[in-house]
C-alpha cells in the first residue's frame, strides 16, 4: 500500500526543489536535460501507477506518451487549435487509448500481457510511422507552446519553461501520490497482491484494471505534451517500443511501486545517460549493465533500496494472534 | 437462501460433482463432510462461480446466479474463505481487512477518499478483527504473523464483506486444537440470520455447530441430515472414518 | 500460377527461419518460464561469428559450423553467470535483465565487428536456382527450407522418442512433478538452454547469406520471433511450428495482397490471439 | 592573412599548419552525427572527409569541433542542435545523415539564425518549400541524384519499369523524382511497391510480385543492410537475367558492395559522386583518404569533406561569425573530388554532376564502379523556396 512516508515525502521535496535549483543556475542544455527529465518523471510515474501497484507490466506506453504528444502537434501544429484545448485533448485521447488497452488486455496477465500492451503499441507505432498524413517517420514540427503570458510565464524562455516542466512533474506526483492514496489506489494494490481474492470479495476486478490504465495513459499522454513543446516537434520514435522499454528501466532503476522511485529514476536515467555518453559511444551498454545489476541484485532500485535500508530495522519475529497467545498460555499451564 | 440443483462438473472423463443437490435455508448452518478428494472444495468453487458447473442451477435468494461471475455473487452477499490461505500476503492485517470493508461497502472506487483513514472503515475493520481475535495484530504484515494468525484472517475477510451466506471452505484445517475450540466460540458468536456452510473435518466441531450435515463422497451427496442422524449413520461412519483413516 | 507457388516457397523460407529462432525460445519458456528476451542479440551475435568463422575458413560451412557452437558457449556463460539466478525471479524481472542484455550483446558486436553491414556468400553446392514445382527458386533457400524441416522432425523425435525428450516433455508439463520423479530438472534447463541458443547461432548463420549481417538484425527478427512463440503457445512445439507459419505466411502475403496493412496485420493477430486464446493456439499445458 | 594554404591537389596532410593560426579566432562547428544505431557507419565516414578537408587545407587549429550523436533520432537530434547552438554557442552546424532530424531542426536552426551545412539528409523539402538562408546543402537532394535517371532509362529503350523503395518519406521522393521524369519521357511505371521500413528483410515477396508484373526494368531505392540485401535477394530469384535492376546510386554505394559481391554485377545506378572518377582532384583525395582511413571513400566521406571543404572555403573569403559565415557559403565554388559544384542561390543546395555508372569487376578482381555516363550540373527548381 502506497503511504506518503516522510522518506518519501524528504526525498520527492529534495528532488524537485534540486531540479529548480539546478534549472535556474544551469546553463542552455542543462535546462534541456532538466525538461527531459521532468517529462521521463511524469511517464515514469505513470508507469509505475500500473506496473508497480497493478502489477500491470505495460510495454505500450511509449505509444500512449506518443499519443499525447500527436495529438498535441496536430491540435497546435497543423491546426491552429489553443494549446490549452490541444493539453486537454491530448490527457483525453491517450486516457481513452490507455482505457482500450486496459478493457482488452485486463484478461491476460504475466507475461501474456506484457506481450499484447507489446503488440498494442507497434500497432499505433507502425500506423504512425506509415501515416503520411502525419508526417510519417520524419514525424511533425511546428508544434506550440502553452501561452501562459497573462500570468507572466513567458514559455519560450528556456528557464520558466524548465520551472514549468517541474511544476508539472511535481503536479504528477502529487496527483498520483493522491489517487494510490485513495479507495482506489488502494483498491489497485489489492488487485496486484492478489486478483482472485479481490474477485472473491466482490470486485469487479477488470473493470478496475482497465480503469487504472486509462488514468495512467492519461498521465502518460501529459508527458507526451511536454516532451512535444520541448522540442516543438514529434516523430513516431516516441512510441516504438523501445521508449516503453526505457520507461520500464527507468521505474525499476529508481524503484518499482513507490512513485519516488520513478521519479528518482528518471533524473538518475538522464544524469547517467548524459555523463556516460560524454565518455564512451558505447552508452546503451553502461545502462544495459547497470538495469542487470540491479535486478540481480534484489529490483529494489536507487529509492527502494534507500527504504529498505530504513526499514529493515523495524521487522521483529513472526507475531502470533492472541488466540494463540492465549492456547499457548493454556498449554503450558496444563 | 442458497439453492444449488443437480450440480455437475467433469474433468474429462471423470465427475469431480456429480448430480449434487443442496438446499441450505436462511441463517442455518450446513456442515460438508467427506474424505479427502471427495470434491468439497470443487462444490465450493462450483457455488462462488469459480468454476463454471458442466449442469445445475444455483440461486441465491431466489435468484438464479448460475451464469454470474464471482464478484457479482460476491456483491450479492456470497463470501468464502480458502482451505489454502489466499491473503493479500505482503499487506498488514488491517489492510487486508480494509480491503474486504471497502470493497463490499462500494469504497473501492473512492477517489477523494482514504480508506485506510476512514472512521467508518476502520470501525467495521476493528469489529471484525474483534471478532476473530486479531485486534493486536492489525499493524503487522501477513507474512510476519503465525498460520493461525493467517487462517484467523481468511475467515476474516469472509467476514468483512457483511455476507449473507458465507462459505468456510476447512478454516481449522492445520491448527491445534485450542484454535479449533476459539473458532468453534467464534462460531456461536454469529449473527443467526447468517448462512454459514462450512466443510470441516473435526467431526465434534462439525457436529455440534451444524443444523443439518451433507456428506460428500467421489463427487456425490450420500448422505444428508442432523447432527443426531448423521451419529447415528452407519454408512457415514463407514465413509467418513474409512477416509480419516489414511489422513 | 507460378507466381503463387514462387510467394508460398517465400512464405515458408521465412516461416522456417522463424522457427528456427522460436523454437528455442519456446521450449526454453515452456520449460524454465523464461524470458529471454535476448534470443534475438544471441542470432545476431550467431550471424556474426559466421562472418568471422567464413573469413577464417574460407567456407560457408565453416560458419555453419562454429556459429551454433560459438553461441551455445555464449549461453553457457549467460546460463551461469546470469540466467540461472534469475530463474525463480518472475517474468518482469527476466524481461527486464534480458532487456539489458540487449543492450550489452548489441555494443559488443559494435566493439567487434563495427556498424557497416557485413554478409558472407552463400555456399557453392547452393548457388543458384532449382527446379521446384515446375518454378525455378533460389537454391539457397530451399535449403533453409530443408534446414527447417529437418530441424523440425529431428525436434520431434527428440522429443517424442528419446528419454530426454520424454523428460523435457515432463518438465514442461510440470517441473515439480519431474523433479519428484528423480529428474535432474536444473541440468535439463541447462542443455535446453544451450541447445535453444545454438539453433539461434545456427539461425543466425544460416541467415546471413540472405540477409546482411548488422547489429541490430537481433532486435529487428526479435518481435516476429515473439509474436511466433506467444501465438502459437509458450512452450509448444507444435506451437511454434504453428505461428511460425502462420507468421511467415501472413507476413508474405499480407506483403503482396495488402501492403498497406501488411506491418499492422502481425500485431493485429498477436493481439486478436492474445484476447481470444489467451494461452496461444496450442499451449504446452492443458 | 598569411595562411598557409595548401593546394587540394597536393592531397597531403598538413602536419605543418600550426604555426601561423594560433593567433586567428577559433570557430567552433557544432558536427551533428549519428554515431550509434543503423547510420553509424555513415557518421563515421562524413566525419573523416569533414577533418581530411580541414587537415588538407592546414587549418584544423582554426576549428573547434564539438561532437554531438543524434543517435539517428529525430528527438535526440534536437536536443543536440540546441544544446550546439544555445550552450556552446557554435559558430557553424555541419552534419545529419537522416533527414527525420533535419526536418526536426530546421525551425530551430532558422530561428536562431545559426548557419548550417548539411553534409547528407537530402529531403527536397529542406531545400524546396522548407528552405532557409542559414541551410546549404553540400550532399545532394532525393529528387537531384534520381530526375536524370528518368530520361536516361528512356533513352536506353527502357519503355516499362517496376520500382520498389522503402516506406518511409526519402524512399517516396527518390522514387517519385524519377516517376516524374520517367513519366515525362513517356515511359510507363507498370507498379509500385513500398516496402515496411527497417522491418523488411525478406524482399522475395516483393522481387517476385515485381517479376511477375514482366517490366523492362525495375528502380529501387535502397540503402545500408537494406540495400545489401535487396541486391543479393535479387540475384539468388535469377531476375537479373531477365530484368535489369536499376536505381539510386545509395544502392551499390561504395561501402556496401564488398558485402554485396558479386550480385551487384551489372546494376546500374546514378550517384553524385564514385570513388573511381578519373580526375586529378578525386584521385588526390582518394589517395589521402585511404591513407587515413584504409579503405576507398564513398559518396558519404566525400560529402563530409565537401562540407568541410565549403566551411573551409568560406572562411578563406574571410567569414568569420554566424552571419558572415552563412553568406560566405553561399559564394562557395571550386572543383572538388566529385567535379565542379556551387551553391545555387535560389535554394541553397549544390549545383553537381550525377553520375550514370554500373558494377564491375576490376583489375584486382575486386568489385568497382564503372562510369558510363555524367549529367552535368543538375540544378534543383525552387519548389516553392523563396531566399
Amino acid at each position: 500500500m502506497f503511504h506518503q512516508t516522510t522518506t518519501k515525502t524528504v526525498t520527492i521535496l529534495l528532488l524537485f526543489i534540486g531540479m529548480a535549483i539546478y534549472t535556474v543556475f544551469a546553463g542552455f542544455y542543462g535546462r534541456e536535460l532538466v525538461i527531459e527529465a521532468a517529462y521521463l518523471v511524469i511517464l515514469a510515474i505513470s508507469l509505475d501507477m500500473v506496473a508497480g501497484y497493478g502489477g500491470m507490466v505495460s510495454l505500450c506506453h511509449g505509444a500512449i506518451f506518443g499519443i499525447g504528444a500527436y495529438v498535441f502537434a496536430i491540435l497546435t501544429g497543423m491546426m491552429g487549435i489553443s494549446p490549452f484545448i490541444a493539453l486537454v485533448a491530448a490527457i483525453a485521447a491517450s486516457g481513452l487509448f490507455g482505457l482500450f488497452v486496459g478493457a482488452v488486455t485486463s484478461r491476460t496477465s504475466g507475461i501474456f500481457f506484457i506481450m499484447t500492451t507489446l503488440a498494442f503499441g507497434q500497432m499505433v507505432y507502425v500506423y504512425t510511422f506509415e501515416n503520411r498524413a502525419l508526417g510519417g517517420d520524419d514525424g511533425m514540427s511546428g508544434v506550440a507552446r502553452l501561452d501562459l503570458s497573462m500570468i507572466g510565464i513567458d514559455t519560450n524562455d528556456s528557464l520558466q519553461f524548465a520551472l514549468l516542466a517541474v511544476v508539472f512533474a511535481a503536479l504528477s506526483y502529487a496527483v498520483a501520490a493522491f489517487i494510490m492514496r485513495s479507495g482506489f489506489g488502494r483498491t489497485l494494490v489489492g488487485i496486484r497482491s492478489n486478483e482472485v481474492r479481490m474477485r472473491a470479495l466482490g470486485l469487479p476486478v477488470l473493470r478496475y484494471k482497465a480503469f487504472a490504465f486509462g488514468i495512467s495513459g492519461a498521465l502518460a499522454g501529459l508527458a507526451g505534451t511536454i516532451a512535444a513543446q520541448q522540442t516543438m516537434f514529434v516523430s513516431p520514435e516516441m512510441m516504438s517500443w523501445m521508449m516503453s522499454g526505457e520507461a520500464l528501466v527507468i521505474v525499476i532503476l529508481g524503484g518499482l511501486g513507490t512513485l519516488v522511485g520513478a521519479a528518482v529514476g528518471a533524473v538518475l536515467f538522464v544524469f547517467l545517460q548524459h555523463e556516460v555518453s560524454e565518455v564512451t559511444r558505447y552508452w546503451h551498454m553502461v545502462v544495459g549493465l547497470v538495469l542487470i545489476l540491479v535486478v540481480v541484485l534484489g529490483n529494489r532500485g536507487a529509492y527502494g533500496q534507500i527504504e529498505h535500508l530504513l526499514e529493515r530495522r523495524k521487522k521483529g519475529a513472526p507475531k502470533a494472534s492472541a488466540l494463540e497467545v492465549a492456547a499457548e498460555k493454556d498449554a503450558s499451564h496444563a | 437462501m442458497l439453492e444449488a440443483r443437480g450440480l455437475k462438473k467433469s474433468f474429462g472423463q471423470i465427475d469431480v460433482t456429480n448430480d449434487v443437490t443442496i438446499l441450505v435455508e436462511k441463517g442455518e448452518r450446513r456442515v460438508i463432510l467427506g474424505p479427502n478428494g471427495a470434491g468439497k472444495t470443487t462444490l465450493f468453487n462450483i457455488l462462488v462461480g469459480e468454476l463454471k458447473p458442466s449442469a445445475g442451477t444455483i440461486h441465491l435468494d431466489g435468484r438464479d446466479v448460475t451464469g454470474d461471475t464471482v464478484e457479482a455473487r460476491a456483491k450479492r452477499g456470497l463470501a468464502r474463505s480458502y482451505q489454502k490461505n489466499n491473503l493479500f500476503t505482503e499487506l498488514t492485517l488491517k489492510e487486508n481487512l480494509a480491503l474486504a470493508v471497502a470493497t463490499a461497502s462500494g469504497a473501492s472506487g473512492w477517489f477523494l477518499r482514504d480508506t485506510l483513514n476512514d472512521t467508518d472503515i476502520l470501525a467495521k475493520v476493528r469489529d471484525v478483527a474483534a471478532k476473530v481475535g486479531l485486534s493486536e495484530l492489525l499493524d503487522h504484515p501477513v507474512d510476519a504473523v503465525s498460520y493461525g494468525a493467517r487462517r484467523q484472517l481468511e475467515v476474516g475477510l469472509a467476514l468483512a464483506t457483511d455476507p449473507s451466506v458465507i462459505l468456510m471452505d476447512e478454516p481449522t484445517s492445520g491448527v491445534g486444537p485450542e484454535m479449533i475450540q476459539g473458532f468453534h466460540r467464534l462460531l456461536k458468536t454469529l449473527p443467526r440470520d447468517l448462512t454459514v456452510v462450512i466443510i470441516e473435518h473435526d467431526m465434534d466441531l462439525a457436529l455440534d455447530v451444524a443444523d443439518r450435515v451433507s456428506v460428500l463422497n467421489y463427487g456425490e451427496l450420500v448422505f444428508e441430515g442432523t447432527p443426531d442422524e448423521t451419529r447415528g449413520s452407519s454408512l457415514v461412519n463407514e465413509i467418513y472414518l474409512g477416509g480419516r483413516a489414511d489422513a | 500460377m507460378n507466381f503463387w507457388i514462387v510467394q508460398a516457397l517465400n512464405g515458408l523460407q521465412l516461416s522456417m527461419l522463424l522457427f528456427l529462432l522460436s523454437i528455442g525460445l519456446t521450449v526454453i519458456f515452456g520449460l524454465m518460464h523464461f524470458v529471454n528476451l535476448a534470443h534475438g542479440a544471441l542470432y545476431a551475435l550467431g550471424a556474426y561469428v559466421g562472418v568471422s568463422a567464413f573469413a577464417l575458413t574460407g567456407m560457408y560451412w565453416g560458419a555453419f559450423l562454429l556459429a551454433p557452437i560459438a553461441v551455445a558457449l555464449a549461453g553457457v556463460v549467460l546460463y551461469l553467470g546470469l540466467i540461472r539466478r534469475m530463474r525463480k525471479a518472475g517474468p518482469m524481472n527476466q524481461v527486464l535483465v534480458t532487456f539489458g542484455l540487449i543492450f550489452v550483446l548489441l555494443d559488443i558486436t559494435r566493439i567487434i565487428w563495427g556498424d557497416l553491414a557485413l554478409s558472407i556468400p552463400e555456399p557453392q553446392l547452393f548457388t543458384g536456382r532449382s527446379e521446384v514445382l515446375g518454378v525455378a527458386y533460389p537454391t539457397y533457400r530451399l535449403f533453409i527450407i530443408g534446414l527447417g524441416l529437418t530441424v523440425m522432425a529431428g525436434l520431434w523425435l527428440l522429443l517424442s522418442r528419446t528419454q530426454i525428450g520424454a523428460m523435457i516433455r515432463a518438465g514442461v508439463d510440470n517441473d515439480q512433478m519431474a523433479a519428484c520423479l528423480g529428474i535432474n530438472v536444473e541440468r535439463l534447463f541447462f542443455i535446453v538452454f544451450c541447445i535453444g541458443c545454438a539453433l539461434a547461432g545456427l539461425a543466425g548463420a544460416v541467415a546471413a547469406p540472405v540477409l546482411s549481417v548488422t547489429p541490430s538484425m537481433g532486435t529487428q527478427l526479435l518481435i516476429p520471433v515473439l509474436i511466433v512463440v506467444v501465438i502459437g503457445g509458450l512452450g509448444s512445439l507444435k506451437g511454434a511450428i504453428a505461428g511460425s507459419l502462420l507468421v511467415g505466411f501472413i507476413q508474405t502475403f499480407g506483403a503482396v495482397l495488402a501492403p498497406q496493412l501488411a506491418s499492422v496485420a502481425i500485431y493485429a493477430l498477436l493481439a486478436a490471439v492474445l484476447i481470444f486464446r489467451p494461452a496461444g493456439l496450442f499451449p504446452a499445458k492443458a | 592573412m598569411n595562411l598557409i594554404v595548401k593546394s587540394a591537389l597536393a592531397g597531403a596532410f598538413a602536419l605543418s599548419a600550426t604555426t601561423a593560426m594560433a593567433q586567428e579566432d577559433v570557430i567552433d562547428v557544432g558536427m551533428i552525427l549519428p554515431y550509434v544505431g543503423v547510420y553509424a557507419s555513415l557518421g563515421e565516414e562524413i566525419d573523416q572527409g569533414f577533418v581530411l578537408a580541414l587537415e588538407e587545407a592546414g587549418m584544423t587549429d582554426r576549428f573547434n569541433i564539438i561532437r554531438e550523436d543524434t543517435e539517428a533520432s529525430p528527438q535526440v537530434g534536437v536536443a543536440a542542435t540546441r544544446k550546439l547552438v544555445l550552450q556552446d554557442e557554435v559558430d557553424v552546424l555541419t552534419g545529419l545523415v537522416s533527414s527525420g532530424v533535419l526536418a526536426a531542426i530546421r525551425d530551430f536552426v532558422d530561428q536562431s539564425q545559426t548557419p548550417l551545412i548539411v553534409s547528407n539528409a537530402g529531403n527536397d523539402e529542406a531545400t524546396g518549400a522548407d528552405c532557409s538562408p542559414y541551410i546549404t546543402r553540400v550532399s545532394f537532394s532525393n529528387a537531384q541524384v534520381n530526375r536524370p535517371m528518368g530520361q536516361w532509362l528512356y533513352d536506353q529503350g527502357v519503355r516499362t519499369v517496376y520500382t520498389l523503395a522503402p516506406d518511409y518519406a526519402a524512399g517516396r521522393q527518390h522514387i517519385g523524382a524519377f516517376v516524374t521524369a520517367f513519366e515525362a519521357a513517356g515511359g510507363e511505371v507498370l507498379g509500385q511497391d513500398y516496402t515496411p521500413f527497417g522491418q523488411t528483410q525478406d524482399f522475395g515477396p516483393y522481387l517476385t510480385t515485381a517479376q511477375a508484373a514482366d517490366p523492362d526494368a525495375i528502380f529501387v531505392f535502397y540503402a545500408g543492410g537494406e540495400a545489401i540485401n535487396f541486391v543479393k535477394q535479387y540475384d539468388s530469384f535469377g531476375i537479373k537475367d531477365e530484368t535489369p535492376l536499376y536505381g539510386s546510386g545509395f544502392l551499390t554505394s561504395q561501402l556496401y558492395l564488398d558485402a554485396e559481391g558479386p550480385a551487384a554485377l551489372g546494376v546500374i545506378t546514378s550517384l553524385h559522386y564514385l570513388p573511381t572518377l578519373d580526375t586529378p582532384e578525386n584521385k588526390a583525395f582518394v589517395e589521402a583518404f585511404q591513407a587515413k582511413a584504409n579503405r576507398l571513400p564513398s559518396e558519404y566521406a566525400v560529402q563530409g569533406y565537401d562540407a568541410g571543404r565549403a566551411l573551409v572555403e568560406a572562411v578563406k573569403a574571410g567569414a568569420t561569425d554566424r552571419e558572415s559565415i552563412k553568406e560566405a557559403l553561399r559564394d562557395v565554388q571550386y572543383t572538388g573530388p566529385r567535379g565542379p559544384l556551387e551553391i545555387d542561390p535560389a535554394t541553397n543546395n549544390i549545383v553537381q554532376n550525377v553520375y550514370i555508372y554500373d558494377i564491375v569487376e576490376g583489375e584486382d578482381g575486386k568489385l568497382t564502379q564503372e562510369l558510363l555516363d555524367t549529367v552535368e550540373a543538375v540544378r534543383d527548381e525552387p519548389n516553392g523556396c523563396e531566399l
